[in-house]
């Protein structure tokens, strides 16, 4: 991994330092979900996306309120980057009345339209025609967003990706697929699931840009974003967007991990890590001591810690609300 | 009053509806220039442009999709399936995401878009182009379920169904395209969930949806020859379902035939006769509920088997006669 | 007799049955060492090696297709759906090929497939992954549908839908899997369409299928206090449907109850109802035929609400009771 | 369009004149439908393929009985080349019981186990994953056959595609996409629907061969075929080829052909038709003569109307089988 220093224009050093912020944020958030789930406090089921916190924040970084997010199952760093409250997000997975779903929907299907994401999503690859939905009302009211697609390697070989993104490309919607390939789908490893080196590479089979960056190195997926966007903007059309990277945690729930090698996670945890990275990078750069990373990981984990006692002191839903909210 | 036929009053709808909503747009395979499969949109693209008619590719998954983004985002979109059979590839759309979103969001958001699509069989198009698969939809909380079975009717329930702010299946009978009726020039809105009772009758209840309502009513007219008096309830919509109407009716008549093209086991029939016999109406039934819809085999291509597969007037006469003789 | 899991009677019957029959194999996402998202293939890979039991893309629409292919050409594939409600995605293969390719030739060829996929709810995994979707399959001429509701009837059933030279949906309740019982070491069949009469009754005769069977049990074994003798029946497979069964047992009793997990509008208890109404047993009805399903609602992901959405020993309960005291 | 007169070793010189013939045959019959369904002789819907013959045949000649395919709606030439008579088929059109489906079937649905043909298909995209289905008995039960999955232009827009071909491609499996593009998805230009100059080039999305050819040269086709063919048997894989055709005809029934012109119809008609190509070979070959050609035309046309005269003596389908066939 190397620092290129370089940043869009949007995103400022104090800009940058947020995100370090955020990226603890969201490594907090999913160890403390881990946490619950294991001891039972947290039901159903849940995918962290611990050790991912980059591509999910050097994403949201290029985004405005208005631009639009569609996410996945593994989402909850897409929702923070979106600028979803880490407190209503946990509430949510308590199944709390003041959750961002009313504790209707839980950890797979966390929405704040109000900061432009349409939801994640708890079907493989069924964000992304959505995303294309919002693209085309962004062009066809001339609202000027870009929305972004997240999804993972695994769900780049669902038919709906391979519709979705011809649509988009004729059309020359200003959408971003962005794919986090963190090396699995569930257990299926990207090389046996794929024959190709980079899911990136199927953007020839649509004529759109396909671009591959660290997904590990915030300033890459930073740059590659910008562009995106910029070219959207310009009414360019799509860009397909990989981002290699990886999940330090199982699945889902139950996970023995049998599919992959304690070591290769052990490379990833010590060598690649993508909050370890920026930290460095901020380091050197002279922007934060170290004693001031160390407090901002502290205040992150504030945030977490208030976020579940918000969670923890919310009232459950009132039961007569059980067949509300079915039609508008 | 002018008379139009059941395809012109669709399209007269959208067309309507698009002149005052910016919003209201269509998109699917076809639908430009070519009119799409049964002609439904023809000359739209000329009259609204390329961006409001707009041509997909052979991608319904996408399709759906699309719109579901697009109406969850601030746009109104129809989409044309161009048959119903591939919802088969639309149903995750259709199904996980705009059926669900709404409330798996908390109440958040809204999905108000149309899905028109052509069903039916008689066009000899074979088992994959002829089915009736309305039971599948009309069994997912958070879709509505539209079936007209007149040119009146679908103009008024499709205004309606653009107006609704949820995602609403409108089936269209391809064989009803041709047929003609009233329809008011201006545009008007039947509101969903209410049924129509298309003849008043005291001996016998027909409960039938699309083009059964018409065989239906010829079964009717022949019947009142041999002086049995049918009363014929469209219900118009099976999402939601005027219960009421259906009801009142066989508390009435005492008796009931539930008729549809669908496949009769597992089709919707079986709801529409659970209802009523679920109901204080099941007092007043002085015979069983008949349920007559297709054989048990996908649709064949020959036309006689093609007929012979689905209900007849002369079927609808029997089963009518077979009731009122009951016991 | 010893005792296994549901889950593990599944496994035992594919495990035998590779064993003896090399077309048969078994593919899907995740089923290698992962075991499948519920553990049912695990150790499986191990012993038939990743030829046999072979990892799938993320792609229900291939997996599907592909077993369609293979089961054509002489193979006899097992199909793990990974969550039952993902059939959305591979729907077009299943019903607008598997179920209909044999008709559409002629009556050549066949589609010997099984397809095995969790449904039900309970987990926690909210609306799309939670739900019972076996009346759309119940629907569709060409497939055939079970739902057993103990490892006895699991791995008979299997083994019934693996010899079956149709395309068979099997449906293992999630629930189910670590429900135990007695099941013989070696491989037996249950014919596919034959109802079991779960616990002899002579008041009420209670229809249920895969989970709702343990409630119904439960509930009878309340109301046996009271003095109400009920009867429950678990029609083990949709297609082919015992009727006979049913309908003999609602002579007996007079009075039936139909139970399912699925939403209960459109739900295949419309069907049971109906064809109980239709039937000799209409005169034997001192009561009208209740259905119990789930609310008409996604399903909600608070565990309170999930299990307010579907049928609870109480609500039978309740039912019988007032089916009993009715007039 | 040039003759690169290489034939592949499979076909000699007098199977050549045999493809010719074929070729013919597969006009006439096409034409022939197109005639009965314009009088209301024949009901239902038809796609004829008129234009296109020299794809299937092309195809076809590199086929064994052994061998699979998979077809379209557009399918009477895939037939007719893998092997089907043209009278049990013409009676299928006509509903009659000697049809290959008994009547029940129809133009989209008619299939011949018996020659490898595992079924035409209503549906754009369905016989995607069926052939790779089949390829995988192929190679597990190491049977040696390859299966060609025949789809149009619009159909590679369908997920169906993108997931079979990824599934063939991981498991290296004996299977050839071919790609018919007539230009036109119903009215759908393919310019308008894909992004991308060729078909072909999604292949590298899956990491395999993908091949354009000439679809109205039978020795181009042949040539891509032949080499798709012995590179599955080599269990290297599958191969995409599209083969740049166009149809004469409408779509189906009553089609105004708006969406195209006038003069482009009447150059590929004029100046790329694929019988005159081959037709011109073989004379300047000397393999034929021009007399010898038009009798093999007219006894072409003799094989149509034998079909014709059995296909309209022979019965209906008794009433009674109405309700056969559905479960084995
Ligand atoms: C249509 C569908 N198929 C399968 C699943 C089950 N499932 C949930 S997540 C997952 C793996 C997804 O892999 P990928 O897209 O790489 O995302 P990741 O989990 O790695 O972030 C699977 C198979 C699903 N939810 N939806
Ligand atoms: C899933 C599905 N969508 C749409 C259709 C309607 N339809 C039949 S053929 C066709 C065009 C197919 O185009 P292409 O794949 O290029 O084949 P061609 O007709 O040109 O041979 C369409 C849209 C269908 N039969 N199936
Ligand atoms: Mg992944
Ligand atoms: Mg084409």
């Amino acid at each position: 991994m190397t620092v290129a220093w370089k940043l869009p224009e949007m995103v400022t050093e104090e800009k940058l330092i947020e995100l370090y912020h955020q990226m603890w944020v969201i490594r907090f958030f999913d160890e403390k979900v881990d946490e619950f789930f294991a001891k039972g406090m947290i039901h159903g089921t849940t995918h962290l996306c611990v050790g991912q916190e980059a591509t999910a924040a050097g994403v949201g970084a290029l985004l405005t309120k208005e631009d639009k997010i569609t996410g996945t199952h593994r989402g909850h760093g897409q929702c923070i980057a979106k600028g979803a409250e880490a407190s209503r997000m946990m509430a949510e997975l308590f199944g709390r009345a003041t959750g961002y779903c009313k504790g209707k929907g839980g950890s797979m299907h966390i929405a704040d339209l109000e900061t432009g994401n349409l939801g994640a999503n708890g079907i493989v690859g069924g964000g992304i025609p959505i995303a294309v939905g919002a693209a085309l009302t962004s062009k066809m009211k001339n609202l000027g967003y870009v929305t972004v697609s997240y999804f993972g390697d695994g769900a780049s070989n669902e038919g709906s990706f391979h519709e979705a993104v011809n649509m988009a490309s004729i059309w020359n919607l200003p959408v971003i697929f962005f794919c986090e390939n963190n090396q699995y789908g569930m257990s299926g490893p990207v090389k046996e699931m794929v024959n190709i080196e980079n899911i990136a590479d199927r953007a020839v089979g649509y004529g759109i840009p396909g671009v591959v960056v660290d997904g590990n190195n915030i300033f890459d997926v930073m740059l590659a974003t910008e562009e995106a966007v910029n070219r959207a903007k310009r009414g360019e059309g799509p860009t397909l967007i990989e981002a290699k990277t990886y999940r330090y945690k199982g699945h889902s729930k139950s996970d023995g991990k049998k599919y992959r090698t304690r070591e290769e996670e052990m490379d990833w945890r010590k060598n690649r890590d993508c909050i370890q990275f920026l930290e460095k990078a901020l380091i050197e750069k002279g922007l934060i001591t170290v004693e001031k990373a160390r407090e901002l990981e502290a205040d992150a984990k504030k945030v977490i810690e208030d976020a579940v006692e918000f969670a923890l002191n919310s009232p459950h839903p009132s039961m007569d609300t059980l067949e509300e909210d079915v039609y508008a | 009053m002018r008379e139009i036929t059941y395809l012109e009053a669709v399209r007269e709808a959208m067309s309507q509806e698009m002149r005052i909503n910016e919003d209201v747009f269509i998109m699917g395979e076809d639908i430009g220039v070519y009119g799409g499969a049964f002609g439904v949109t023809r000359g739209m693209i000329e009259e609204f442009g390329p961006e409001r008619v707009r041509i997909t590719p052979i991608s319904e998954a996408a399709i759906a999709g699309a719109s579901v983004g697009a109406a969850m985002t601030g746009m109104r979109p129809i989409m044309e399936l161009q048959f119903s059979d591939f919802i088969t590839i639309a149903m995750d759309q259709l199904v996980n995401q705009a059926a669900k979103n709404r409330y798996m969001f908390g109440g958040k958001g809204k999905v108000p878009m149309v899905v028109r699509t052509p069903s039916g069989s008689g066009t000899g198009a074979a088992a994959q182009h002829t089915q009736s698969l309305e039971a599948w939809v009309a069994h997912v909380p958070g879709l509505k379920v539209v079936q007209p079975s007149t040119a009146y009717d679908a103009k008024g329930l499709l205004k309606a169904a653009m107006d609704d702010d949820n995602p609403v299946v409108f089936y269209e009978h391809k064989l009803l395209y041709k047929a003609s009726g009233e329809v008011p020039e201006e545009q008007y809105s039947i509101p969903l969930g209410v049924a129509d009772v298309k003849r008043e009758g005291t001996d016998v209840t027909i409960v039938a949806t699309a083009i059964m309502v018409h065989k239906a009513l010829e079964a009717a007219a022949e019947l009142e020859k041999e002086g049995i008096s049918v009363e014929v309830i469209d219900p118009r919509t099976l999402v939601p379902l005027d219960t009421e109407t259906i009801i009142k009716s066989v508390k009435k008549t005492g008796k009931c035939i539930v008729v549809h093209e669908a496949v009769k086991f597992g089709g919707f029939g079986g709801e529409i006769a659970s209802i009523i016999a679920e109901s204080e109406a099941f007092d007043y039934l002085d015979a069983p509920i008949r349920r007559l819809g297709a054989l048990w085999i996908p649709m064949p291509y020959h036309p006689e088997m093609e007929k012979a597969a689905i209900p007849q007037v002369p079927d609808i006469i029997q089963a009518v006669k077979d009731t009122v003789a009951f016991r």
